[in-house]
Parts: structure tokens; sequence; C-alpha cells
């Protein structure tokens, strides 16, 4: 999101979800977005289906390569020498928006240096994509009318996400794809409240809205909007803590239902932060690995026992409605938070999320239009400056959020970890479509539809250390190990093992690189080494057919 | 999707499977191509076993739903082994009244089989057919490419003992 | 010169890379390029050993090898006469001639000898030395072999003079029979492709507006006009655009498109090129049943001779038009015989019916503006264009022109194909041209246009064959089939046959057609077995009138027409069989008795061994009889009675 | 938008150019049955139950694919038309099982809505009904092609809005069904999306989980917004005897209308997971101990009033959670920032 919060001036989708079918040029890159997001997905498949062209950059064989109308087999962690090699060739066929780069942007003489740099001899040499490709990928997305780029959490985790996000705006304004239907970047949130959480300012940057911490301004209007005396610095981002509490600087943790044990990066690591912790408290659905640790655990309500509203990924407001009284002696979380609250000095006295949602609009700009009637049925998009206003469709219009957009030069780097002779296997992580997060492992179809980890390995790689398909394996990186079974495909391509994070019986996370983006902190989720060996039966998969 | 091909599993690799390939490529970039791919299959196997209709689909990109709509369609098309000898009786007008009927009555004794059906030795399949279009000769048989025509039930156990 | 399709010199620079606008005339006129006697002299050479002139003192024959005849054996006797010319030394002063159907299938094999045209029939090889050594050695006839008239039992030696030729007017068919289908010069040498040479002198507009004038209707269905559809075509916005020819005779009982494609496929060709000129089509596609493989072997051998000489390609003839051909075998399924189903079927698709509109003219193959005909339709073209719209326009009446092949079939004398004007009665086609009902029964319906048709009763014999008279009895020309039955055959029966056949052959997508045949079937099926109840007549009415109303197409909506043909021209044959449990024409097997009348059984105890069941008993040289409550009505005993001492009733 | 106007039953109307006559009798709220017609899928013109009388039309052409025109004069309830109707429900009824009083989907079927509209005798023909084992391969979608009318929504579903074509007709004729390749379902490439089940208009696909759940007027739906992923589709909560029995698609759900996938439509039974930690828990000498709400929060404010104390406020830091609403996510971070005074607030991805 700070890529292209730098670049663009907004970290949020540009786009709608329902332009993508009529869309004549889809540019997905590092995402499985018929698995991930298969709502998005299908639609993505609409547009094919309607003669849309479809170019897929991916490591992986995925559903959506299959479709495409040009697949793009990068090595991973290669995006930005691919995204900057595409630049080149745009920039010497001359297939760039001159007066969209002249009326809308800067920085552009910085971007043609170094990509002048990025010769298509030596960018199919570093990600192994041919020339001809590069240049047909190119022609595709340069020379459409209208073309949008779509991306995960392929682009972001990785130590250069940030990186990767901005070569992907350069590309994007290059060639004028922005500030119109059809046309934009991007990003498709992972989570369902992600894009909420963010814009409720639960980051240690900006309060909600984005507005910033260290902003004097803003920083007034908060004491004053919420009668009380707040810190003017930046606080901690998640791998801060972590590393706060082992070093004995953060004696504290309240979580609020996330298990970093399973899906943050480098669970051991993880652990011992929070084992270091004088007082941890969780409030959880589940007794999740996290929650194992904790001093006092909170039950919260699930969704559907509560009144609330998340933000999608294209940035529209939409309520969550109370359908069941909460089980047993739960409470819906804003109740337990504001209890917490109020015995320690608080004066919260909201009798209802929708008064919540009045204060939210009451601080937060753009949210100010926002109230329950009005978002009732279709929600709302924001910028939603005013009551009167009927949201925002696609951001940029006209004019970027940050005046002109803004070319960053950017140069490849290699990942913090890659594979070497002792840890010869690359291990990329991702998601599936069957399960969600590690919550979907307590719905009953799903987890007897998919109940472990099916790691995939090339069938070569497989041959080299004797698994068959349906075998386990043993896999073990610098940080930890765990045994996964394995399927055998070649939708990874050799040297690279491809697992996903749902399953706790193979916690992917003991095995990933705790490096991450220097701007974000997000974690390399997307690339370490590991080494494999074949694997028994492990005692937890006995029942397994 | 994972590839069990015969070469990786170092088997000589099968004549039929190689003769698909060859239709494969022939008509990969023609559009339409999925009727004459599969007319062309059946020649090859006899019939259109499942994992040969998945190759297809695949190599194609016609979803197997689709592919497998066809071949259901058309009474060309058959996803069993079928007979040596097809024995094709013709239903049609000129038949059905010069005594057609009786023509396929007295074929199931002969050869102890319904319409539709394949003799347990593989040696005939037995089909009616809506018409042959040689209503001169009616009622008409073919077997394979014969056509045999003037019929009258006695005749039948000597055309049919020709067919091995 | 082994081929009017060499070229006569080095003069000559017709390829198909450098075409010569003159080539087809040049074949039998030539050379036109250049003025050379012994060119010249060649040429015409060649012309009279391809055409037999009476002069020449050469004799030809003709052998059918027509899918009829080759079942009756043709393809043997023409081995057996190549062996035996051969072996009497004849084989320079005698030409063998393999050809497509003539028509008269139930002659078969056919053995013409040109160009005295004596006919011969039913020849087996073993008749070959005998033909070979009068008929072609001494040029005596061979008597045994001529055909008898079957009325008056006279022989008839020219094949012209045989009545089932005699009242035909062979427009279509008229190369049918009388050259190799797998040799294009014969196809040249009787004025092959001229008629596509006019049209290039034409404009596109100009073509249609013939085509509209000549009056020409579809052949195939719903009898549409021609030059109509293909202005339609013409109009239509499209850079690329499709000629489709409809070979998927799926009718039973009709086979005239199979004679001519086997026949004389050249002529097929011809008018699709007419049509893509016309319309500006620069692809066409033929759709042929798989069941014809013959059919397809001599198309593509057409196909093949025309792209080589540059009559099929990019620049056809030098006159700056492409026209690219290809043959789709269909895979078996009527309902690609309806156009839409035709094309979704040539896409790689299940062959099933969308609405139109759209219609093809507008969105057709591939969703390009397509002209679809079928067959008969194309082959009707050259003739219009080569001879004029108005000699076409001359032929038949008033809103049906020309000439219409009907397939001649059931229990008529003559089966075969008859090509007559339009407007000729019934009453000609059977009796004249069809020589009367078999065995002396007495004529009692005839099932025109197919399943889709309807069946008319003796009454309606005087009725003039065209589009429009049949329509207003129920009936329709559809692609021509005529089933001729007699007075055992059973009406319910009938039309319980036809709703099987397009029960079967429904396609599924609408609910009237595949749930409603479903049912009519199941209740013809039932009034056939004696198991009909009151109420069963109407119910068919109804349903029949609400599929015909709400089916999706041509399949559904005339599915019913048998059934209410029947209802209307012998009703008291469904009342019988439901309210008398009795089949008047003694058809349908379940309301039969069989019994052995005393009088006439001689005891020889040949039914007693045959029954399958064993219910027939007796001593012998006693009258036998049948135990009923066994018999299972199968009529072996009935075949078996040397005496006629089984009756059924 | 452009108007015609033309005749419908008697009056005048105007209609949008270029819609069907379905449309535009919809558009002058003039009710036509439908069954295969589906505004978001494409129309074959299958099913004929739509079919109304033309002026200058052959027979009786289907409302759903016939293109308005100026002056068009249509009659839609005519004494043909609904003979015509009632023809087709009767020949769909004799090919369907009358098993309704245990059907999944009494009360919901449009079938039976319309048999009972126009009066369908219960047995209208005797004769063969289709045989179909039923398929109940896979854990969440029930097949009865038995109960199937064919008018093929699922297999545009599957094409149209998902893009897979998992399903496709077989067959043909009275022999024709919906069916994946070779194989049952479960066995095939489908994904779970259920939007075949979700356009089904009869009993012939069924949620597996809800089957003997509830009926439709025993249900209440609420309408909320997927907690997985960021799409944000929308749904209809079952909801019966305060328990959640499934989930239904929304057709007026402005991101994903009635379509979802296998997570959304069958995964929310985690809700009633019996793994739910349902009452506060305080650790004890390691092991948890339930504890009431007071006792839970009372030691929350005490432990954390006493490490701000001793550390100050910044020793402190929230979790946040993008599973959380906007209300929560908010109370979370000024929670942290107002009342411990500290902006140590953070939640996962942050991409």
């Amino acid at each position: 999101m700070a890529g292209l919060a730098t670049s663009f001036g907004s970290g949020a989708m540009t786009n709608s979800i329902n332009e993508i079918p009529d869309s004549k040029v889809l540019f997905v890159i590092g995402s499985n977005t018929t698995e991930a997001h298969p709502i998005i997905g299908a639609k993505m498949l609409q547009a094919v289906r309607k003669g849309a062209q479809l170019v897929v950059c991916d490591p992986r064989a995925i559903e959506l390569t299959e479709r495409a109308t040009l697949w793009l087999r990068h090595r991973p962690g290669t995006d930005v020498p691919l995204i900057n090699g595409l630049m080149h060739i745009i920039l010497k066929e001359g297939w760039q928006d001159s007066a969209f780069i002249e009326a809308r942007t800067e920085g552009f003489e910085n971007l043609r240096k170094t990509v002048a740099n990025y010769t298509p001899d030596f960018v199919a040499k570093v990600t192994g994509v041919p020339q001809e490709k590069l240049y047909e990928a190119a022609r595709i997305y340069a020379t459409a009318e209208r073309a949008q780029i779509f991306y995960t959490l392929g682009i972001t985790e990785h130590t250069c996400g940030t990186d990767n996000v901005m070569s992907l705006a350069n590309l994007a304004m290059l060639t004028g794809n922005m500030g119109k239907e059809n046309a934009g970047v991007n990003p498709l949130r992972g989570q369902n409240n992600v894009q909420g959480a963010c814009d409720m300012g639960a980051l240690p940057n900006v309060y909600p809205g984005y507005q910033s911490v260290v902003d004097p301004v803003v920083h007034a209007k908060f004491e004053k909007a919420w009668g009380a005396k707040l810190d003017n610095k930046l606080g901690f981002m998640i791998p801060d803590m972590f590393d706060g509490a082992v070093e004995g600087k953060l004696r504290a943790l309240y979580d609020f239902g996330e298990d970093p044990i399973l899906t943050d990066a480098d669970a051991n690591h993880v652990r011992k932060g929070l084992q270091s912790l004088d007082f941890l408290v969780v409030q959880e659905l589940f007794m999740s690995e996290t929650a194992k640790l904790a001093d006092v655990i909170l039950p919260g309500a699930s969704f559907a026992e509560k009144d609330g509203t998340f933000t999608n990924t294209e940035r529209r407001v939409q309520r969550v409605r109370k359908a069941i009284e909460p089980l047993g002696n739960c409470k819906p979380d804003w109740q337990i938070i504001m209890e917490v609250a109020n015995r320690m000095g608080g004066n919260f006295n909201y009798r209802h999320p929708a008064e919540i949602m009045a204060e939210i609009a009451s601080v937060t700009p753009s949210y100010a239009g926002i109230d329950y009637d009005r978002i009732d049925n279709d929600g709302l998009q924001w910028p939603v400056p005013s009551k009167e206003h009927s949201g925002t469709k696609f951001l940029h219009a006209g004019k970027f959020v940050r005046g002109l957009g803004l070319f960053q030069s950017i140069d490849y780097e290699l990942p913090a970890e890659s594979p070497d002779d002792e840890y010869p296997i690359l291990l990329t992580t991702g998601r599936m479509l069957y399960h969600y997060g590690v919550m979907t492992r307590n719905s009953k179809g799903l987890e007897a539809y998919s109940p472990e980890e099916m790691a995939e390995l090339n069938p070569l790689d497989g041959a080299n250390i004797g698994v068959a398909d349906g075998d386990y394996m043993h896999v073990q990186s610098r940080r930890g190990q765990l045994v996964t079974r394995v399927k055998l495909t070649d939708r990874v391509p050799p040297g690279v093992l491809f697992m996903t994070h749902h399953f706790l019986e193979s916690p992917v996370n003991e095995l990933t690189n705790g490096a991450s983006d220097k701007v974000t902190k997000t974690y390399e989720y997307k690339i370490c080494g590991v080494k494999i060996s074949k694997a028994e039966k492990p005692d937890w998969a006995q029942g397994a057919k | 999707m994972s590839c069990q091909c015969a070469v990786e599993d170092g088997l000589q690799p099968d004549p039929k499977e190689i003769k698909l390939g060859e239709i494969l490529a022939k008509y990969k970039q023609q559009k339409g191509a999925l009727i004459p791919v599969l007319q062309e299959t059946q020649e090859v196997y006899g019939y259109l076993p499942a994992e040969v209709l998945r190759r297809i689909s695949f190599e194609l990109k016609i979803p197997l739903s689709k592919v497998y709509g066809v071949v259901t369609f058309y009474a060309q098309f058959h996803l069993n082994p079928r007979g040596r000898n097809i024995v094709r009786v013709c239903l049609g007008t000129a038949c059905h009244v010069r005594g057609g009927a009786k023509i396929l009555e007295t074929i199931q004794k002969e050869l102890g089989i319904e319409d539709g059906q394949t003799s347990e030795d593989l040696r005939y399949t037995l089909e009616s057919i809506a018409c042959i279009g040689a209503c001169g000769l009616a009622p008409v048989i073919m077997v394979n490419e014969d056509t045999h025509g003037r019929l009258t039930p006695d005749k039948l156990g000597k055309i049919l003992a020709q067919y091995e | 010169m082994n081929s009017l399709m060499e070229v006569c010199c080095d003069k000559c620079t017709h390829t198909p890379t450098t075409p010569c606008d003159k080539y087809i005339a040049c074949r039998t006129e030539g050379p036109l390029c250049h003025d050379d006697a012994s060119c010249k002299e060649k040429v015409q050479t060649r012309l009279k050993q391809v055409v037999i002139a009476p002069e020449s003192g050469l004799k030809q024959v003709l052998i059918c090898a027509g899918s009829g005849c080759i079942s009756s054996g043709s393809r043997k006797v023409d081995a057996a006469l190549e062996a035996e010319l051969a072996k009497q030394g004849l084989a320079d002063k005698v030409k063998i001639t393999v050809t497509g159907c003539h028509g008269f299938c139930e002659q078969g094999p056919i053995f013409i000898v040109e160009p005295e045209g004596t006919f011969y029939c039913r020849v087996q090889p073993e008749d070959v030395p005998e033909l070979v050594e009068k008929a072609l050695g001494k040029g005596e006839l061979v008597d045994r072999l001529l055909y008898k008239e079957p009325i008056t039992g006279e022989k008839v030696r020219h094949y012209q003079d045989i009545p089932f030729y005699k009242k035909q007017q062979r427009n279509v068919l008229r190369n049918c029979g009388h050259i190799d289908p797998e040799n294009m010069e014969e196809y040249i040498a009787r004025d092959g492709y001229k008629g596509f040479v006019k049209a290039l002198t034409m404009s596109p507009l100009e073509v249609i507006e013939d085509v509209k004038k000549s009056g020409l209707r579809g052949r195939g269905g719903a009898g549409f006009s021609t030059g109509q559809k293909w202005e339609f075509a013409s109009k239509s916005p499209g850079d690329e655009k499709y000629v489709v020819c409809n070979a998927d005779e799926g009718d039973p009982g009709a086979f005239m498109d199979r004679s001519v494609l086997e026949g004389d496929p050249h002529a097929v060709i011809e008018g699709m090129l007419v049509a893509g000129y016309a319309i500006g089509a620069n692809n066409g596609v033929i759709y042929v049943r798989a069941e014809y493989p013959l059919a397809i072997k001599r198309l593509k051998v057409a196909i093949d001779q025309a792209s080589a000489c540059g009559v099929l390609g990019d620049n056809v003839l030098n006159s700056g038009f492409d026209f690219h051909l290809k043959i789709k075998a269909g895979a078996g399924a009527f309902v690609c015989g309806e156009e839409t189903a035709l094309m979704a079927s040539v896409e790689g698709k299940r062959g099933m019916p969308r609405v139109r509109p759209p219609f093809p003219a507008v969105k057709g193959l591939w969703d390009k503006p397509t002209n679809i005909n079928n067959v008969e339709t194309y082959a009707n073209v050259p003739a219009i264009l080569r001879r004029g719209s108005e000699w076409y326009a001359g032929l038949g009446t008033e809103r049906s022109k020309g000439t219409k092949v009907f397939a001649l079939t059931g229990k008529v004398n003559n089966t075969g194909l008859a090509e007559v004007p339009m407007g000729v009665t019934l009453r000609e086609i059977i009796f004249d041209i069809g020589g009367g009902i078999q065995n002396g029964k007495e004529f009692k319906a005839v099932q025109i246009g197919g399943p889709s048709g309807g069946c008319l009763p003796k009454e309606m014999l005087d009725l003039p064959v065209d589009y429009d008279s049949l329509i207003k009895v129920g009936a329709m020309v559809g692609s021509g089939g005529l089933v001729t039955m007699d007075e055992t055959t059973c009406m319910v029966d009938i039309a319980r046959f036809f709703l099987n056949f397009t029960q079967k052959e429904s396609c599924g997508k609408c609910t009237p057609c595949r749930e409603g045949t479903k049912r009519m079937l199941e209740i013809l099926t039932r009034i056939t077995k004696g198991q009909g109840k009151a109420g069963d007549i109407e119910t068919l009415e109804r349903l029949a009138k609400n599929i015909q109303a709400t089916s999706l197409c041509g399949l559904g909506q005339t599915a019913p027409n048998p059934i209410l043909t029947t209802l209307k021209y012998f009703r008291h044959e469904y009342e019988a069989h439901i309210n008398e449990k009795r089949c008047p024409a003694g058809a349908c097997s379940a309301l039969l008795t069989y019994r052995i009348d005393s009088e006439k059984c001689v005891g020889c105890g040949a039914c007693a061994k045959a029954c399958p069941v064993n219910c027939i008993s007796g001593e012998l040289k006693k009258p036998y009889r049948i135990d009923a409550s066994q018999c299972i009505k199968c009529g072996t005993c009935m075949d078996k009675c040397k005496f006629g001492a089984v009756i059924k009733g | 938008m452009e108007f015609i106007t033309l005749n419908i039953d008697g009056k005048e109307v105007q209609a949008p150019k270029g819609a069907t006559v379905l449309e535009a009798c919809r558009y002058n709220d003039i009710i036509i049955p439908t069954l295969c017609h589906d505004p978001e899928l494409s129309s074959p013109g299958g099913c004929r139950l739509c079919v109304v009388e033309i002026e200058g039309m052959r027979n009786l052409p289907p409302s759903c694919v016939t293109t308005a025109g100026q002056g068009m004069v249509v009659r839609t309830n005519t004494a043909t038309v609904r003979e015509a109707r009632k023809t087709v429900l009767e020949l769909m009824v004799a090919n369907h099982p009358l098993d309704c009083m245990v059907c999944q989907k009494m009360g919901d079927c449009s079938l039976a809505a319309y048999a009972y509209e126009y009066e369908v005798a219960n047995q209208p023909f005797e004769g063969e009904k289709a045989q179909h084992p039923i398929d109940d391969s896979n854990h969440f979608i029930v097949r009865d092609m038995n109960k199937c009318i064919l008018c093929g929504k699922c297999v545009r579903a599957c094409e149209e809005i998902q893009g897979r074509s998992v399903i496709d007709f077989a067959y043909r004729g009275f022999n024709t069904e919906v069916s994946p390749a070779l194989l049952p379902l479960g066995e095939s490439d489908c994904v779970f999306c259920g939007s075949c089940v979700a356009v089904c208009p009869v009993g012939a696909l069924t949620e597996k989980n809800m089957i003997g759940k509830g009926r439709p007027w025993e249900i209440r739906k609420v309408k909320t917004t997927c907690n997985f992923c960021g799409v944000g589709c929308n749904y209809d909560l079952n909801v019966k005897d305060g328990k959640v029995i499934g989930v239904t698609g929304n057709e007026t759900s402005v991101v994903n209308g009635r379509h979802l996938c296998i997570k959304g439509r069958f995964g929310t039974d985690f809700i009633h997971s019996d793994r739910r930690i349902t009452t506060p828990l305080i650790k004890r000498d390691g092991v948890f101990v339930e504890a009431t709400w007071d006792e839970a929060l009372n030691l929350v404010a005490e432990k954390l009033t006493a490490i701000k104390e001793k550390y100050g406020p910044d020793s402190i830091a929230g979790l946040s959670s993008a599973r959380c609403t906007n209300e929560e996510n908010y109370l979370m971070q000024k929670f942290m920032r107002a009342v411990i005074g500290t902006n140590n607030v953070d939640h996962c991805a942050r991409t």
C-alpha cells in the first residue's frame, strides 16, 4: 500500500470489481485470483470469454495461466526486472503515452535512465522469460486502449514488495492507463476487512483516513475529538512488536483475533516474542496457536452475531448484520473493547455500532458521507466526502490524489534469502481456494474436502528425493521444519516448492523468512531456501486417505 | 494437470497415442476441429476412451464437459469398445414398409444381442440406423462399409457369417 | 492428350497461380489464346473420346457405381468387364465409365451401352462374357438382361423408352449415371462450369437478380426463394461470409442428394461457386452425413481436381474472386439438417438449433453472414446461369418453378429417383413413373416430405405436387421423399414409425419436442398394441397442436404432421384400434391372430417346426392348428407356409 | 434511452428500444412465466413457457428471445397461450418425480408454482420418466437429475458466470441430462461455487448442508457481507431457531449478485463449531479456567494499567484484526491511542 501511496497518493484499488467483465486487457501479476479472490477471478474469466486479452505473470501454473492469452513464467523474485524490461520495450517501441506523462506525472527522466539498462536480453536472462514473450506482453498491455493491472501478495510479500508495487505504478503511468474506467492499478486485498482496518487507522503511523500521527494539525484534531492526550510519534509495526518483546521493550500485547504464530513469517521467532511478554490478552473465537499462549482469552462473536461494516478491496463500505445472538457467553468485540477501555478510565459509550460509525464519519474525511442508512443496500465506495456524495467508482480521475503521479526509478534487488547449496529448493507460499486463513478448518464441509496440506513439488524434484505423489516429506529451512504431504505436479517449475498457510499440522511459517520490506515491514513470505527429504506418514495424518 | 506420458515412464510409446498426437497437431490451430478430431480418433481407437477425451479436451482447450456433450450427442461416437464388425440395420421409411423391423428382429436372434449392444466376443456390434439412403434396395443392412439390400430374413445368416 | 484437363502446348499458361479466364471454354473449344490447328485437333479428338460420338465406331459402357448398385455388386461387374474386354481383344474399342447413380436402384446393377443407349439391368459378373461378346462385339441384343415392364411384361431396349425415365425431365440429374464423377473432364465436356463462367461476366447483383427471376426455391424444406436468400446474405454487412451446403440428407426415404453428390459432385461445387460470388463469400463448407462415405470420397476427389486446375482457390479463373471449399462430415444427428444446428455442428458443438432471428444470412457460421442451401438447390444453379432464368422459370407452375427430384420408395414397383417438373400429379409420379403398386395391391397412401411431411390418401392422387398445394393439405415437399403404402400398411403404425424417428432425433433443447414427442409416441405405441383408451385421439390432437405451435425448430414444429394427417385422412383406423382392438390393415401384430385354414393346410408341419414358441401342433398330413394363447404373432409360420394356409386377421 | 410503443393485451405501452417482448412486458408489470430465462445469463429460448401471441408471426413465439418492435401487437393471456403454457408444464410434470412433500425445494420451486397457477393435473401423462442415479458424491451439492427440467441455467451459470463449464448437456432428446463429463461432480474439476444451485428453479440442485434443516417459510434471511476474502460478497445468512443453517445468494448484492465461492456458500458452519470458545478463560498455573466476564475484564484492565504505569504506554501494543469490523478496528486503535496512550497498533497485512 505504501508503494501506491508514494506513486499516486492513495494505496487503494483504483477501479471497481464490476469493471472487470468489460475490460479489454487484464494484466495479472502475483495473484492466483481464481483461488484467492474467486469472484474476481470469475469476473476475469467472464472478460476472457467476451474476448479480453489476459496476460498473467506467475512462476506457478495456475488456473489463470491456463486461460491466459499470454503467460510469462518469470522466476520468483524477479518482478522488478520483468516490469522494467516491459517498460524498456515500451519506450523503445514508442508505445508510451507521452501526453499523459507530460500532463499528469513527474520523475519520468529518472525512470527512463533506469529502465534503459533493462534490455530484453538481460531481462530474459534474469527472469527466464523469452524475449518474444516480453515483447508480446508489452505490446498487448501498452497498445490497448485501456488496460488494468491486478496484483496481490505475490507482489507485496517480498523484501522488495514496495519496489514491486511502485514498478507496476510506473508501468501504468507510462502508458496512461490510469484515472479512468477499465484502466488502473488494482491491489486485491487479502482479508475481508484489511482495507477497513487500514482505513480505520489500525496502523502505527496514521489515524483513521490515513491522517498522519506526526502531523500536528491532525494530532490536535484527534486530541480534541477524543478528549485525550495523544502520543505524536510512530508506533511499532508487527515485526517490531515481536522484536521488542524479545528485547523486553514490549511488555503486554492485546491481540484482537489474529494468530501470528501461524500467519506471520518465522513462527519460532514470533512464539519466542509472545512467550517473553508479561501479559497477553487474546480476543478470539477459537483456541488458536496464539491463544494457547494467552493469559486471558476473551470470547468474541463471529460476524453473524454482530452488527458493523467491512470495507472491501474496491473501497466499498458494506453492512455486516447480526443474524443470531452471540453463542454462549460470547460478546461482540466492540463491546469487549469498550468494557476494557471503560475499566481503564476511557469513556466509551456506544449503544450500537451505528454510533461508532457516526464518530468515524466525523473524524475521517473519506468516510464523512457514510452512515448506516446510506449504505444499507449497496454500500458506498470511499472517498465519500459528504452525505450528498454518491461514492467513488475509480480513483485519480483527472488528477492524482498526490497531485502529479510520481515515477520512481527502481532497481532490481535480490531476495533476502535465495536457495543455495545447503537449502536448494525455493519455498514460496500462497492461498488455495478451499480454505481461508486458518478459520475455515472449522467448517466441516471444507475440512472434509481439503483436510491437509498438499505441498506442490515438481515431479523431477520428487524423483530426486524418492517421493511419490501423495507421500509425505520433511521440509527444513534455517528457521524451522515441518512434515507435509506432497502433490507432484508441473504446476511448479523444478526447484520450487509451493505451500499454503492454512494447516497447523504443516505450519509453513515455521520455515519462512522473517525478513521484511523496508517500508511496510511486510514479511518475505514468498521466497526462502529449504531442503526436502522423504518422510514417514506422521501421526496426525493417520486418518488420511 | 500432471502429464503421465509414456516417454517419462520409459515405456515404448503407444502407436495409437502417437497417431492421436498427429491428429491433434493437425487440427490444433483450426477452429471447429472437435468433431473431426473425435472422428479420426475413433478411427484409431475404435471408440473414444475416457483418457483420450481428457487429452483432447486439454489440447484443444475445450472444457471436458463440452467434449463429453458432443460425444454423447452424436450417434457416431462411442464411449465403449465396439465389435470388429458393425452391423447397421436400416429402419428408414422404405425399409420399414418393406419389413425392416423383421430384419432387425432376426439379426437380434441370430447374434443374441439387442440393438445397440456388442457381442461378448467383440465380433459384432448391432445398431439400427435411421436411413442409409439405399431405399431402392429396401430392406437394407450395412455391415462395416458393405451394403446388403433386398433382404429377407433367411438371407441374413449367410451374410453375417462372412464377417469374422 | 489423355485428358481435356491437360494443356495443349507450351503456349497455354494456365495454372492455379497464373490463371486464365478462358480456361473452361478453352477445354472444349480451345485453344482460344492462340491459333494452332494441331492443338485444336488434339482437343477435338479428346472431346470425342470423352463424349462418344455415334460415328466414331466406339462403344461406351456406363456402369452404375452408386451406393445402390454397388451393394447389388456393380463393382464386380466392372472388374469382370475390364478383364473380359482384354480377353476378347476389345479393350481399345470400348470405354468403361463407372458412373454415379442412375436413380433406378431397384434394377441395379445397371449396365448401359452407348452411344445407342441400350439398357441392361440386374447384371451380374457371370453375365459379362455374353454381354461383351454379343452386345459389344457383335452389336446384338442380350434379350434376357433387358428391362421388363412389370405390368405389360414387355421388354424395353432403350433407356429413354423405359417408362420410369420417359416421363422424367432430368435437369439436376442430367449427368448422374452418364459421367464418371471422379473425372472432371467429363463434367466439363458436358458444359460443366459454364454457368459459373457466365456468372463471372455478370455483377454479383445481376447474378442474384437472375436467380430470383428463375423462381428457384429451396429444395430442402420450407421452399424459401433462393434468390432472396442470397440477397439477404449479400446485403448483410460483413468482411467475411460463408456459403454452406447442407448435405445432411437425413429424411428416411430420401436419397436424391446422395445421388447427386455421388454422381455429379461438380454440379454442387459449381452452384456453390456461383453463390459465393453472388454474396461475396470466399469460403464454403459442405456438411455431409457421415453415413455417406462414398459421397464424401467423390466430393473430395472433385474438390481436389477443381483446386488443381484453379477452379477453386485464390483468384479463380483470373476473376479476382477467391473461393475455398471444405468438407465437414456429420456425426450422426438428423437434427443437423436444420440450418442453425448444422452450423453449430460445423463449429464443433452439439447440433442444437438456436432461435431465429437472427437468421444465418445475418449471423450464421462463426457469427458471420452465411448462405445455406441444400445439395439439390445448388445443383439447380449452373443450368439457370447457363440456360437462362427464363428457361428455368418456364418449367413448373406459377409459384413453384423448375424440376424437383423425388425419391420414390415403398410399395411401388419402380423405386428410384424421379425428376419431374413441379406441378405434375402424385398419380403421374407413382403410377406412370413408379409403375404402380407392387404385387397388384391397392394404393392406400403416400407419405410425402419425410417425417415432417404428411400422409396423403388416394383421394389426393391428382393433387399437383408443388410447394403450396402440399402445404394446404398438411404435407410438404420437404426433401422430396415419397413413400408409397398399400392396403397392408397400417396408418397408425406409420405415424408411430415417424414419431419414433423424430423422438429419437429430437435434440432435447426445447420442452415440447423433447417431452412431447415422447408422450405422443407412447400413446401411439399403446394404440398399436391394442391398449388405446378413449380420449387418446383428443390427447394426441391437443399435444400435436401445442407442439406445432411452441417448438423451437422445424423438427419439432413439423413432428406432429404425420399424426395430424393420418388422423385427418384415416381417423377410422385409429378408432378401430382403440375401440375394436382391431388393425384394419392387419399390420399391428399385437392385434392379429394367426390361424390355419384347414382347407388349405396339407399337414406338412413346416409351420410347427419353424414356430419359435412351439404353439403349433398337429399330425402330419392333417390340418395343423395354432394355440392363440401361446402365439407371439411373429409371423414365421406364415412366411414358411408354401400353401397360403396361414391366415392372419 | 429510446422508447418504442407497442400494444400488449390491448393496451398501448412503451418499452425501451431493443428490449425483448418479455422485457417489454415486465417493464409494464405484465407477468410472463419463465423457467429457462435469467436476466443475468444468455437466453436459449428453450423451455417455451414464455410463449405469447404476436400478430403477423407464425406459431407462438417465445417472448424471451423475440425483440419487441414498434407497433407490435402482443397478446400474453389468451386461451391459446394459456393452453400452450399448460401443455409445456404438463410435459415437464409428466417427467418429474412428485415427491414434493419431502423435496428440499418445496415452497421455493418455480415448477410447482407455475403448475399450481396453470392448474396442471397431477399425472398428466402416463409414461416413462427419467431414471438417473442421484449424485451425492461430494460434500456440498446434491444433484438429483430426475427433478431436472433441463432449463440449462446451471450450465450457463457455470460457463458464463464462473467461466468454467464443468457441466454441460449430455446425450440428446428425451435422454438429455445435465452432467459433468464422465465422472460424478465430486471427481470433476468443479470448484463448488454453487452458482448452479443458486440458479436452479427446481429441486434438482440443492445445498447438501441445508437438507432437512428448514423450509423456506421457517427461515429468516439476513443479508450480510462475507467474512472471508477482500472481495466483499454479500449473501443471506439463513437462520432458523437462532441458528445459521446455511447461506444463499442474494441477487441485490452489488458486487457478486447471487454468486459466491465455496467458502462463502459452504464454509460458514464454523459459526456453530463445537470448538468455539464461549466463555472467558483465565490461565491459572498454566491451565485455562472458565471465568465470568467481570473477572476477566477486571484482570485485563488491572494488568494493563499496572504495566502502563510501570513501563510506560509504549510497552503495550495492540494487534488489531483485518477480520473484524471497521467499528471494532476504530475502537481498538482509539483504545490504544486514547486510553493506553501509544501508537503501537498494527494489524496483519498492510499490503
